[in-house]
């Protein structure tokens, strides 16, 4: 039986990929958020380059395949163009917390209505293993044979510290847990990001890793102060929804319940008020 | 010839009003009918510098400010320095005496006057409004219910600081310059009784994209295309077109091109550096086929350059934007009236052909300001051919190369990549749809063009003389140069310069022309040799950040003539 | 007597302008850093685009003038090529905060041995008062006339995140202390940040309100929990060195002891070793 | 013609081995002193797909792969099916028996023969290199030696593996093609017995800007760029050359201006949308005089295009980046020799005339890897003219627009700018500091241009028969065509295209030539048009992301030839 959340494009990650999972998360995410009113149809996503981007090809849902490190502000420009959508940008460690970060402290700043996931695998794996923001110090890719010299960003920390609303950070492996805190991101008004632990198994297998690590967080820190503990803790991984809290969102502070495209005008319309203007 | 116009200079510091003066003295000339053209020089600061705004009016059209004035008022000593060379024959020199001895001319002791109130400094500029009244011969009467209408804050200290200053010159060349009214424009945007509206270059490129559907306009600040988001954003609710300022040009472009794939109407504007950060979602948009109009208002470069002047050499920057073979549409408006047509037009055919366009234009245009009659009406309406039917695809590969739009929510889904990819939207490496694609996107290029066959893309004025090439906000100065040294000259003014419309100017194939243009490797000479197979005879360039002064540009094309 | 650290270029500051206090202190940084042995031919200083970065042409040390936001790559690579010159980074809220924060956090997660000087106005000042980065909610500019829709970014808070290595915030008024700041900053082998609470007397008038809400810091937090506290309070500014702690810098550990330009090769010794690899 | 090449051609899925197969046979070609040309076939994916790598060899020099292979081997079934037709007459196919069911060839059961050892889809590929090994004529203990030179780890399991997978191959196709070792090369560059060296282009690249003096090189990954990162990655600490890996593009370009201000030899790389990226620094560096050498390789495009292929748009990107006027360099290498050369070359003329550069290049030389005599010694060496004496100014206004350099740390000011600026590098609005640094700008460009009439800017091979035009990677492409059709031909190869060397086209003004490019628009074509005069009397395109097959090609000259 054809999946109907699947363009049937054929599949070119790894065996075994922590990507799988995500995929796998997605696609219940979208089921229970139809089930609760929430159609594919609303659905709108944006991707970057790199492994974890191809679940654009793979996903059949309507969005753009963006450039590298721009999914983030390709879905912002989406989702104030129609306010109706609910729009997921897909990242990864390289594109989003490296090339495109700013695009996503700023989302995070102005709490844009944005569901950003981030397939986080410690290295640029598309581009055959090059160390990323999130590498550890020391790790050996093709443009540090030498091991990298720099320490990894704590990414949870720094969206905390940009103002996130929403922070959640999931193991790939664990579909169930994963698929919830997506949805429950989505349906989150404003600013949403869940940091994915992603394995590559070529480039960074880390599923026995992350498998020990990972510690289930089941209620939200209820401060920031404990927000920026939970996230600064190395030794284990607390996961699920580690911070959220409600604050406008960024189309509702810029322009109330104004919808640009549903609300686009007639031309005589259009033509009235430039002529106010023209003839003020 | 000069005579007909009159001009007012007025100069101080940055933060003392004078371009405030100069708005004022050309509202008062326009709101009679008489046509009038506003060119604001400053440096890139906030207080102090040196700031002078001159102001050009006649009964017939003004195409560019003069730099022979007849009236200058200089508010500080270095105003009256540098101006003192720009006092036309007959002109008057309006100085404030308390920081110039033993000046030539009118000596008025502004600061004086100005120190009998509070802020002195801030309202000096006031006596530039001044100034012009009494020599045009307005009585204190009415130059109290000017000052009334245009200095709100500490109205009565202003008028009696005006009057004051009034007073001064009235005695000395009171009525020296009166000034006719014009005959009134055309009804539709004739402000008051009989008066003609101002834009700015960069106001009628906003309203222009207004009047053809713009939904959003995302821009990040950067002179001389920063006013089009100032404006915009200052009408945002009157217009009903949303406003946003991102954290970057980068951040901009993608916004858009997001804004364009949920079916927002959307423009963005920068200057050179700003739009250099765009350059890698300018091919984004080609590849993705998003309708991404970027207004790029150029400066003296390169880099940072010069960043409150005029400059065009950003043409070849303009016209090779974006790695890779994709169609793409450049054009450049001659006047604000063009400007107006021509963002309209632009947006609206960005979208019928689903390819990224560059508005370019140069600071004299975006931030001259000129009256004009702008016909709201006229402006063209972006209306993408929409999908109907079963079965969408992106992508699809039609005779014409442009695929039917649909738009979010949609039960169909709907793919745009940056990616070569499928019909659908679907990344590909196959070689056989790699070259569909490629194919596809070149016919929708020639498509383009061959729209453009049915568009007015150049402009020519005169039917005898020498045969002047130019484009953008030179069109102007070379228009006014002509009017100043009655010269006759063919000018041919190509409005569209990619695709290039090559099939308007085949007459002029092995002609000789002179080539006006402001870049010091003559870049627009170089592009009509290599595209028109013009033989440039002579190629008339201004680097110096200035714009062409009409008198100068006269001489020169009258050398180059000979 | 002609002031032998200005250039002598005029300077076009407003009258009253915060960013004349910074320039006074950065001289008598100078002088202090001499004193202790650091000869200005060994400063190096790099600016951004904006009001503040006027400094360039006023101070007569050796330096880049850069692009808007990129100061601090262009001082990164000064710092890589020649790591016995101290390089001063000059920026604005707009161009450190904003265009070019992607360059900031990775100076400070790399500890790039360079000193980021932010003259921090919140607007965008030479352009006429846009909001900035830092600019409050609400605030009024020619792009946000309906006042800006963004909470401003906490920048301490996200430099911390980011593992800066030194931290420190001052007024633009108190010249004595942030000369101190600064020679101490230069001083700091790795990352300084140096955050000037800077009026702009024309589109923000903070002086009083600066004056009235800054609180001395004698010791920098001990540690990174309490600096994140001192950095995030609202009602007072604590100001002076607010977090220092030692790691290796980034030059030191990419590459040890080299000097790229200092150990400039031969030709014939760099022949030598080319042909060694052809040949191999 | 042809049958003077063997090629080898190996199949099968990414992750399983198939281009270290390729490179090992096309190593133990080499080693003979054979020529060799290995063009790797990969799509943008990690593991599974589909992967190729083509190695033809001569004993004379060889420019090309050949897509009709002598032995092709397919590791898997998608890898049959696709390169059946690739079977040269007199080819033999050698395929994995366990997959292809019925194959035509000689079907070898690698699947199960690897399933006797742990790990048996990564070490699938061996069994392309013990096919070959068999096929011409080597000896089961040749085969055991040259294993265990390259597949080290697991060896003695990797030995029993090729020993069984050469014994199927040998029983039927054992020694069909022998293969005649070369002439020894001239011993500079030969490794052991007689043998000859192979470069990739990138390669070359990093060594020829090594041997001009590279202190640093700062990169972000893009392919097919990416390579040249890693090789000065791998040998940072034997050349001495600094490697930087940052976040960004735009920070690469910028710290590398900040590198070159501090007087490094700096070198930058990346593909289309990175340097893109870049654009605004390149403006930059235009501005500020900075010496900043990029390479850009290129891609298909628009935008992310075909990441992993190859392609020719970037044609018009490249030779008019960045805003404003302001000199700069544009070139190509036609070879891996030339990219040694050029290299050098190029990093030695951006300090003489600091000024920005792009030594543009596409993935088919990039990646493709080439026996090439690269003489180390013949390298330019990059050495800026000095500031001497007293009084330093970083832009002194000299008669050659050329500025001596002084580095940190100076008791002199050393100020560089983005601003414009006056000859001390402080920011200027003056009218006349503009105009003279414009002048000075220029008159470097003018420079630069008279030095480049010194340096070869244009190849030419051949001296009678039709005129073929063509530039980069193309040139191998058509000069392996010629030997491959047996076409004599007049090919022109434009080294340089920015100074375009048109004083060395004259003599094509007017002419009638054959255009071959990569490039759907034939960007190339129009360029030789608009600078060159010359008439493109046919212009022969690919652009799927394959590089051209010499027999096609030669067939597709000799059309447009008659
Ligand atoms: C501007 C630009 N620079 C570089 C690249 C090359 N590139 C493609 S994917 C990638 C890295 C992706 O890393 P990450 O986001 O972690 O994705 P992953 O492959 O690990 O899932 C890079 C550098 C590009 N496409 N565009
Ligand atoms: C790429 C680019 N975008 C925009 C600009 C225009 N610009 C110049 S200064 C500036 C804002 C500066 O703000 P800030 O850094 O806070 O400096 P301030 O003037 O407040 O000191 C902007 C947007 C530019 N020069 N380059
Ligand atoms: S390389 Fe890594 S991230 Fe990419 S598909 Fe393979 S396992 Fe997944
Ligand atoms: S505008 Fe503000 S920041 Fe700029 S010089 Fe004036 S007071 Fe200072
Ligand atoms: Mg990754
Ligand atoms: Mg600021």
């Amino acid at each position: 039986m054809r999946d109907e959340l699947l363009t049937g494009a054929e599949n070119t990650w790894c065996p075994g990929c922590g990507n799988f999972g995500i995929l796998n998360a997605v696609k219940r995410a979208v089921s229970a958020l139809e089930e609760r009113g929430i159609g594919r149809d609303r659905l709108f996503m944006t991707a970057c380059i790199g492994c974890h981007a191809k679940i654009f090809d793979y996903l059949s849902l309507s969005g753009v395949y963006a450039l590298h490190g721009r999914s983030v502000s390709v879905a912002q420009g989406v989702k104030l163009a129609n306010p109706d959508l609910k729009v997921l940008a897909f990242t990864g460690d390289g594109a989003g917390y490296g090339e495109g970060i700013a695009h996503l402290l700023f989302a995070a700043k102005r709490n844009a209505d944005i569901t950003v996931i981030v397939h986080d695998n410690g290295v640029y794996a598309l581009t055959t293993g090059q160390r990323s923001p999130t590498s550890a110090a020391g790790f050996e890719g093709p443009s540090t044979p030498q091991g990298n010299e720099e320490d990894p960003f704590n990414p949870l920390v720094l969206m905390l510290a940009a103002g996130a609303t929403f922070v959640a950070r999931e193991f790939s492996a664990r579909i169930d847990e994963l698929s919830g805190i997506i949805s429950a991101a989505v349906e989150h008004d404003g600013f949403s990001l869940v940091e994915v632990l992603q394995p590559s198994v070529t480039y960074s297998n880390t599923y026995e890793e992350y498998g020990a690590a990972v510690d289930t967080v089941r209620e939200p820190a209820a401060t920031l102060d404990d927000a920026l503990k939970l996230a600064r803790q190395k030794e284990r991984l607390p996961s699920g929804i580690l911070y959220r809290v409600e604050r406008p969102s960024h189309g509702t502070r810029l322009y109330g319940d104004r919808n640009p495209v549903a609300g686009h005008p007639s031309r005589d319309k259009r033509l009235e008020r430039v002529n106010a203007l023209v003839s003020s | 010839m000069k005579a007909e116009v009159f001009t007012y200079l007025v100069g101080g510091k940055a933060g003392e009003g004078v371009k405030k003066a100069g708005t004022i003295a050309a509202n008062m000339f326009s709101s009679t009918g008489r046509h009038v053209f506003q060119m604001d020089d400053y440096p890139s600061l906030i207080r102090g510098g040196h700031n002078f705004t001159v102001v050009s009016t006649s009964t017939r059209e003004v195409l560019s400010h003069y730099m022979g004035a007849d009236l200058v008022v200089a508010l500080d000593e270095r105003s009256y320095g540098i101006h003192r060379s720009h006092v036309a024959d007959g002109g008057v020199m309006v100085y404030n005496s308390d920081v110039v001895k033993d000046g030539e001319g009118v000596g008025v002791p502004m600061t004086t006057e100005a120190a009998k109130y509070p802020d002195a400094g801030l309202r000096i500029g006031v006596s530039g409004v001044a100034a012009l009244s009494a020599a045009i011969g307005q009585s204190p009467a009415e130059l109290a219910s000017l000052i009334e209408r245009e200095y709100k804050r500490d109205l009565e200290n202003n008028i009696a600081f005006a009057g004051a200053i009034h007073e001064h010159v009235r005695r000395s060349v009171g009525g020296r310059f009166p000034l006719t009214p014009s005959a009134a424009p055309p009804g539709a945007t004739a402000p008051g009784n009989g008066g003609r509206h101002m834009f700015t270059g960069n106001q009628a490129i906003a309203l222009g994209a207004a009047a053809a559907g713009l939904d959003m306009y995302v821009g990040y600040p950067m002179t001389p295309a920063s006013t089009v988001l100032h404006y915009l954003a200052a009408h945002e609710v009157d217009l009903g077109v949303t406003v946003v300022h991102p954290e970057s040009e980068i951040a901009v472009a993608n916004m858009a091109i997001g804004a364009a794939a949920a079916g927002a109407r959307v423009m963005v504007g920068t200057s050179g550096g700003g739009f250099a950060l765009m350059e890698e979602a300018f091919s984004f948009a080609g590849m993705a086929e998003a309708p991404l109009l970027c207004v790029l208002s150029s400066r003296p470069g390169p880099s940072t350059g010069v960043p409150t002047y005029t400059e065009q050499a950003d043409l070849r920057f303009a016209l090779n934007q974006g790695h890779g073979d994709f169609p793409r549409l450049v054009a450049s408006p001659g006047t604000v009236q063009e400007a107006f047509t021509l963002a309209a037009e632009m947006l609206a055919m960005v979208w019928t052909y689903q390819t990224p366009g560059i508005l370019l234009t140069e600071k004299h245009l975006s931030e001259s300001r000129v009256t004009a009659d702008i016909d709201v009406g006229s402006a063209a309406w972006a209306e993408p051919v929409p999908h109907k039917g079963e079965g969408y695809h992106r992508y699809r590969d039609t005779d014409d190369g442009v695929s039917p739009l649909l738009f979010p929510p949609s039960a169909e889904s709907i793919k745009w990549s940056s990616y070569e990819h499928d019909e659908a939207g679907i990344t590909t490496e196959e070689s056989d749809t790699i070259v569909a694609m490629h194919d596809k996107r070149d016919r929708k290029g020639a498509s383009l063009k061959q729209h453009l066959r049915g568009v007015r893309t150049v402009n020519r004025f005169g039917d005898d003389g020498p045969v002047i090439l130019t484009y953008g906000s030179t069109t102007m100065s070379v228009m006014e140069a002509l009017s100043a040294g009655g010269i006759g000259a063919r000018v041919v003014q190509p409005v569209y310069l990619e695709p290039f419309p090559v099939w308007e100017l085949e007459d002029l194939r092995d002609e000789s022309a002179i080539v006006v243009e402001q870049s010091s490797t003559g870049q627009f000479a170089t592009l009509m040799a290599e595209r028109a197979g013009v033989r440039p005879s002579s190629v008339i360039t201004r680097y110096d950040g200035r714009p062409f002064e009409p008198r100068e540009l006269a001489e020169a094309i009258g050398g180059a003539a000979t």
